[in-house]
């Protein structure tokens, strides 16, 4: 990550119609960006977002991607 | 066939639309003086896509175990809705979820629809009840067991810490139905 | 009092009441859709009846474990569905020859393989009997009702332990899966046979003695120490090539079953006296049958029904009278046409034969029985 | 790797294509909400991307249970076979065509219980397989019986009373049946894994990756988890540990923890070299 | 130079010499008498030629490894006997289902159970058909002589690669171990089938393309990437519970075999045109039938013999059209009644059908079938 | 115990009576010259002799091979059943009956190849039974095939050129997969394998004694061995060492040897035990 | 029946009389110019106890594998010759080891006795040839076969050591049948 | 053994019925007690037999007993 991306924010896509609503990638985000809506995820908080994909990662369902 | 009522209750898996049916058929044969046979059918993975339970009730013998013509269906979400309303048959009763089923199907039936899901939540705090809640309108609806038999049958099947809870939603299904008719 | 035990079970529920009111003790299996809830209900039912329950690694080893228990003198049973049942095929054999008593359930799925695990099918009729190597004893009964589960498992552990020979009940997903209301009988109300236990001396006693059709099978532990091969065998249990003793032990396995076939055919007939046109079909599809016949009469047309419960030995006798009287035999079967094959061959050409087959994972209805008929009218 | 930082050193600028190796359409899988083999199918994607293979290559084969139902999603040569029987169906396509890699994905009942057999001959064999076993204490597809790694007195539908069939140790039974490179690893450590398993596939001979996932809808259940991301936390991260870490942690921080990562790596012969070298000359020399 | 390729060979060699002649290359199995000298023949002989062997841990494993070897693209061959092939036949549904080549040899032994290991029989024909769960096709064929086990492999490998299906060799323990002179055929002298492979690009690609009754198989690896399943599939090979896709599938394997049995069917027919009696049997048991048939032309009766090579699909043209004009068919087997009923079935009381069973592990005599064939005249 | 005179130590003044076992007019049994499952039955008997077991009380039970002929010749409970089910059918008589003492005598290929599945999984439940495994390297019934314990590079009816599949070490298996009592022996020396087979008997929980003993007809001929004395000097005399003396060698010494005397020797609750203790308890406080 | 002649080489397990078979066989169909079939029967654990092969040698096609009347039979011990005599056809021919079989058979057939494994031990210090040598004695008694076929056939069966052996053998059996005849 | 046995031989039974001549006994026995006749082992120098039961101990075939 350069210094300059502190300040573009990333792009968080959660695709409806995979996400289960497990909920594990809001459980895990380490900085509480994301969060339950019904049962999709969200995004509540886009700029705590480290870009770390450990939301992506875990995701058993190929729902949710990050973009730089 | 005439002596045959037949009631199938639909949604996707974990809906808890087979339990409504067992209940159903328990109030019917256990708790009522009917004959009751319940059946279902499951994808080939057993869970997740649309599931669907049937009840037929009879004065006498069942002999043929599915729905042939059905009186009554419940569709709780609009995959089912689609995929089983073929059944009904003409003057029966269509019952849907009004959040869930948006494309009504036509046919010679009559439609009822009702928030069964959002009833659940917003009256009870538990959408996991919204089958008691069909339920409760499903028996009232159509008559075909008394009220008294679903409530045994609803307390004999839940544990004991929810049998308020499950007494309520069956009251409000009773009194939602009411209310449509 | 009786109202109380009246319960609304599913037919594999019903199936585990049936055996633990026969006396059913020990249960070893593995577990296969749709025939799982058997073995889930043995293994909460049994220890509190002081009976022993064990999951085992796989099919082979849940009907040999099986067989062991029931060597060891408790009642046994183990369940499966399709490819679970062709594993069991070799042990099947084995418990034919060795004639140790076993009730083997196979709730039917789709197939052939893999197929339609959750789909209903009645083609394992046919692997019921020949499923294993060389030429055994076959007893099967084809219940249709799901309080029809509950006592022919009953009957099928009274008939394992008259004959001392594996006896298998078969229905198909529908039965397995489906509710209906089920009253548990009470203690006395069905008869419930043992094994005959050997009433000589231990040093006179011979597991497969000649004197008898069917030897006494005494328990292993009792004090009667004897030997159990599935080689060909002699009297005294040990292994030989006698071609004479080979000859009249493989046919007096087939015998014992043969000649009390009377006793162990069991059929339902409906409306068959003035019958034009018979159905012929067990399981969920008689089901359909009957409700078929019923609409048939209502429009006039003389149909009837002859269900087995006993599908194998094969109910000759029964098919052989209809033929001769009837002007066809319709055969209604979730499959590609199994038992067709054998009414075939014991209606001799007398009356047109046909079947009805069906084999998309859907159940035969009523009506496509009804026009079936109807075309023979 | 039990602390999210290590997994945060691996981050990733952009995220991962799956595209790439998924069949279209197949998508959504026929998993639970939460169920960790869909982690796990990710993290193998991502190790085979890793590895360079050539999708025409590659034979993905399982055999009967939710996890084996991964080949399905998967744009390679796909064999779902019979409960239990995909190791020896593996066995006949990598000696019939030894340049193929060849892996397996299996459910810890496939794999151990009714394949157990198969699973200690392919080790022994030394074969060049991977075989990924998807270790979620159940059988899943059948509705949550116990299965032969299933923990001491947990319920499930045939131990209602708890189970008291002691697990299989997966990686000490790989190893004494002769498997050459048997590792660990979890759904939770991610990175981990993918890393893990890179190293599988890249090894040659039987590799044996165990793998820590969760069954939300039946293990959990039965047992009391409220969510997948809890059985994450207890069972994968808290149940586990790098043996890397392990060397210099006290026992009583070891005790009821599995190890994970690469356990066991020996160099030994391959099967499928043996035959080439052994068999057929010997065969042609004679003749 | 004939001569020098004469040999005197074991039944299991010369099926040996027939799959490497028909371009076996790939062979798993697991040791079992009387079957055993084929897995060691290809041991030996199938690295010569750059095929591949393998022991297996079980015969499971065996048949499992050789459908993998077949999908990778090598002809493949598994052999056994009686209780092999009872494990075997989990597998042997997977292969009819997912249409994967394989010949599967069948040395029968004294059945049931482990038998009379070493003692021959011909309990294994019903096995064959109906040994797996679910409805599929079957393709058997039973040669009578050692070159006839060369040739007859051979066909099998053919028909398995045309019909992309499984197909047995059925022999029993008497051909396996007796020897002949064989005359091992010049390359070119048989037709050698391959499977056929596709012409589509592998974007245009599919396993069960339903344009074809039997579409062409890509061997794994070959750049065309597909799926394979035992559940119910579509013709792209992904699971379906489309009921309508499962029936139109399952029949359609069925027709494969059913619409091309006049080519697979394959009969010997003896001095039949003038029968009054004509004895239907198979394998070594049909010696005998020949050599009784020869004396009792000699003393005047007029007795024929209809042989089987295909026994599966069942010869019922062939049966049928004999059975309306001869008094009796007489059915000799190793067995207790198995091809017996198979042609009751077919005459439906056309004639006289008579069994002739012989289960204590010797061979059925040419004077046995000679007086029984005589009670008829 | 690789001395004649360390077997000497444990001479005997009358001969044992293994008549008091055998069944009458059985003898000769059917195993060929020089074939060691005949000494090994006796040390089986010897041992049973010493730990005071009531016949009425023993079952042995057996799969298909050369030695699973065994239970024939012996006056106790017998079952002969299918090649590798002998451990599934012992379970069945265990669980039912655990009153009896169950003792499976089985072959390398019968325990090892098709019946290893039932091999890993009756040492993981820990029920107790003893399993005698009359290690021949060698398929004998069958005539000669390469088994699961044959060396690399012998020969065998089915591997002419050569046996390129690596053996099981037998032991090492039970042990991962969780037998309690595990150990080896040989034909050779048959008074240690007799004190093993005692040790065996009377421990709680599945017990494993590998006991390496000779195929003369077909090991023996095919791998050139003149005698079963030379295959019982050179494998089962110099192949071995104690594990005692093991413990004082140098490494040198020990290399390609297999270890015999009680290799594992752990106490955990016996399937059994288990069963009527939690399950039953639970299940009948539940009612 | 005719042109069937029948040969049955009988003594236990080891002593190689199926090997006998096998090279009567070859001598007949593959060195000669006739057609044969052998065949054998183990017994269950096939190994040990009494053995027999069984060789049909015939101008023609040869149906039944097995024997019927035999022409002429070998019996090496005492429990084959009284286990297997039976079927020899009266006028038939039935050798046996004068050492081993001390309890002759009655029936319509002519017996010859000679110390065939004596002979191999002592004239050759290898009883393990004693099936030649009979195998010599075979040919020549009955003359179904050339003794050049028969030689020829030997020595393809035999590995190269010991083709002298064998060769030897062979010749003590032509000559011992001959006296004998 | 007491040293008066020192004095008395040893009886050794060899059961010609049941031996299959493996010649086991004869060549393990310490002492070179036996020796094979035929097919059958037999005792050649009795006077040397220490009772140590070794070839009844190996002897596959219940064949062979030494008796004080
Ligand atoms: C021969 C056979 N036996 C049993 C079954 C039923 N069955 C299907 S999957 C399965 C267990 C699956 O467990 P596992 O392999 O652990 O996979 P999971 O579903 O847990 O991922 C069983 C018992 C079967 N399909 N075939
Ligand atoms: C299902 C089955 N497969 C194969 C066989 C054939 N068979 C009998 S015994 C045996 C192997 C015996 O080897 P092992 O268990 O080591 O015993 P040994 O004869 O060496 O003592 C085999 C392959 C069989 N009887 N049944
Ligand atoms: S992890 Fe994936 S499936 Fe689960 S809630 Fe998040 S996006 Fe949805
Ligand atoms: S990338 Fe990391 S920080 Fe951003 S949402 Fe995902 S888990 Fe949270
Ligand atoms: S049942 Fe369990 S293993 Fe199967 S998909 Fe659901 S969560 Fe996963
Ligand atoms: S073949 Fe081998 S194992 Fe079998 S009895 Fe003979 S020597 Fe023993
Ligand atoms: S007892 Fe010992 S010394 Fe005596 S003969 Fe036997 S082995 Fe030799
Ligand atoms: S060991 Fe036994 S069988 Fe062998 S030679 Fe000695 S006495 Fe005879
Ligand atoms: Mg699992
Ligand atoms: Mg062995």
């Amino acid at each position: 990550m350069t210094e300059s991306a502190a300040k573009k924010l990333p792009r968080i896509v959660v695709n409806e119609k995979l996400c289960k609503g497990c909920s594990i990638c809001v459980d895990f985000c380490p900085t509480d960006v994301l969060e339950m809506k019904g049962s999709i995820a969200a995004v509540k908080n886009l700029e705590a977002c480290t870009r770390c994909q450990l939301c992506d990662l875990r995701c058993p369902d190929f729902a949710i991607q990050v973009f730089d | 066939m005439s002596d045959r009522y037949e009631i199938r209750f639909s949604g996707s898996g974990g809906q808890g639309m087979i339990l409504a049916g067992i209940i159903m058929a328990e109030a019917a044969a256990i708790y009522g003086d009917k004959n009751a046979v319940q059946s279902q059918s499951y994808g080939p993975e057993s869970r997740g896509g649309a599931s669907k339970a049937e009840v037929i009730i009879s004065d006498g013998p069942i002999d043929y175990p599915k729905a042939t013509a059905i009186d009554c269906m419940l569709a709780m979400t609009q995959e089912a809705c689609t995929k089983y309303h073929g059944d009904i048959k003409s003057g029966g009763i269509l019952l849907v979820d009004s959040e869930e089923v948006k494309t009504i199907p036509q046919g010679a039936f009559k439609v009822l629809s009702f928030p069964i899901i959002g009833t659940a939540r917003e009256a009870l705090g538990k959408t996991i009840v919204a089958n008691i809640i069909s339920l409760g309108m499903i028996a009232e609806l159509t008559g075909v067991v008394t009220n008294e038999a679903v409530e045994k049958a609803v307390l004999s099947r839940v544990p004991p810490a929810f049998l308020d809870l499950n007494k309520k939603a069956l009251q409000i299904g009773f009194e939602s139905a009411r209310k449509l008719k | 009092m009786a109202e109380k035990k009246k319960k609304l079970l599913q037919g594999n529920e019903a199936c585990v009441e049936g055996a633990l009111y026969a006396g059913c003790r020990f249960y070893a299996g593995y577990p296969i859709t749709p025939s799982t809830e058997i073995m889930e209900g043995m293994s909460v039912r049994l220890p509190k009846l002081g009976g022993k329950f064990i999951q085992m690694e796989d099919e082979i080893g849940g009907i040999a474990a099986a067989l062991g228990g029931s060597l060891a003198g408790l009642k046994s049973m183990t369940a499966t569905s399709g490819p679970g049942f062709s594993l069991k095929q070799e042990c099947i054999g084995y418990a034919c020859l060795t004639e140790i008593p076993l009730v083997i359930v196979d709730v039917m799925r789709g197939g052939p393989s893999t197929g339609y695990p959750t789909g209903p099918s009645q083609s394992d009729i046919m692997q019921a009997k020949w499923g294993t190597h060389g030429d055994h004893p076959v007893i099967a009964l084809t219940p249709s009702t799901v309080p029809e589960i509950l006592t022919e498992t009953i009957r099928a552990f009274n008939l394992a332990e008259q004959f001392r020979t594996p006896v298998m009940v078969l229905y198909d997903e529908i039965l397995g899966h489906m509710r209906e209301p089920v009253t548990i009988p009470n203690p006395g109300e069905f008869a419930v046979e043992d094994r005959a236990k050997p009433e000589v001396k231990p040093e006179d006693y011979y597991p497969y003695d000649d004197k008898f059709l069917i030897a006494p099978l005494a328990p292993f532990g009792s004090g009667y120490r004897f030997h159990v091969t599935g080689l060909n065998h002699k009297q005294d249990g040990f292994p030989t090539n006698d071609s004479k003793v080979i000859r009249e032990n493989n046919l007096r396995i087939m015998r014992k079953v043969d000649i009390n076939r009377e006793t162990i055919w069991k059929n339902e007939e409906v409306m068959l006296d003035d019958a034009e046109v018979v159905i012929f079909t067990v399981g969920s599809t008689a089901r359909s049958a009957r409700f078929a016949v019923n609409e048939l009469r209502k429009v006039g047309v003389k149909a009837g029904l002859l269900r087995p419960l006993t599908i194998w030995p094969f109910p000759d006798r029964a098919v052989a009278e209809i033929s001769s009287r009837v002007k066809a035999i319709i055969v209604p079967e979730l499959n590609l046409g199994q038992m067709t094959l054998e009414v075939e061959r014991v209606a001799k050409g007398r009356c047109a034969v046909e079947g009805l087959y069906r084999v998309d994972g859907e159940p035969i209805t009523p009506s496509q029985i009804f026009h079936e008929v109807r075309k023979y009218l | 790797m039990s602390t999210p930082v290590a997994e945060k050193k691996e981050k990733l600028s952009v995220p991962f294509d799956y595209n790439k190796y998924l069949r279209p359409n197949k998508l959504p899988h026929i998993w639970c909400p939460g169920c960790g083999h869909g982690i796990v199918l990710k993290a193998m994607l991502r190790a085979i991307d890793k590895a360079g293979l050539d999708k025409n290559n590659i034979a993905l084969v399982s055999g009967i249970g939710c996890s084996s139902r991964t080949p399905g999603y998967v744009d390679f040569n796909t064999l779902h076979t019979l409960h239990g029987r995909a190791l020896p169906f593996a066995t006949g396509i990598k000696l019939a065509k030894p340049e193929m890699k060849v892996i397996v994905v299996t459910g810890d009942g496939d794999a151990l219980a009714i394949g157990g057999n198969h699973f200690i001959h392919a080790c022994r064999r030394n074969i060049d397989i991977t075989v990924l076993v998807f270790t979620n204490a159940t059988y899943g597809m059948t509705g949550g019986q116990y299965s032969p790694t299933t923990p001491l007195e947990s319920i499930a539908t045939t131990s209602r009373y708890g189970n008291i069939e002691p697990p299989f140790d997966t990686c000490e039974m790989a190893k004494a049946s002769g498997a050459t490179f048997v590792a660990r690893g979890t759904a939770y450590h991610t990175i981990e894994l993918e890393k893990t398993i890179h190293e599988a596939i890249t090894h040659k001979g039987t590799s044996v990756v165990d793998i820590i996932d969760a069954c939300p809808t039946y293990f959990g259940r039965a047992n009391k988890f409220k969510s997948a991301t809890q059985m994450m936390e207890e069972i994968e991260k808290d149940g586990t540990v790098n043996v890397k870490q392990a060397a210099s942690l006290p026992p009583e921080k070891l005790a009821g923890k599995m190890l994970r990562g690469v356990l066991h790596k020996v160099e030994r012969p391959e099967y499928c070299e043996k035959y080439e070298t052994l068999i057929m000359e010997k065969a042609n020399a004679k003749k």
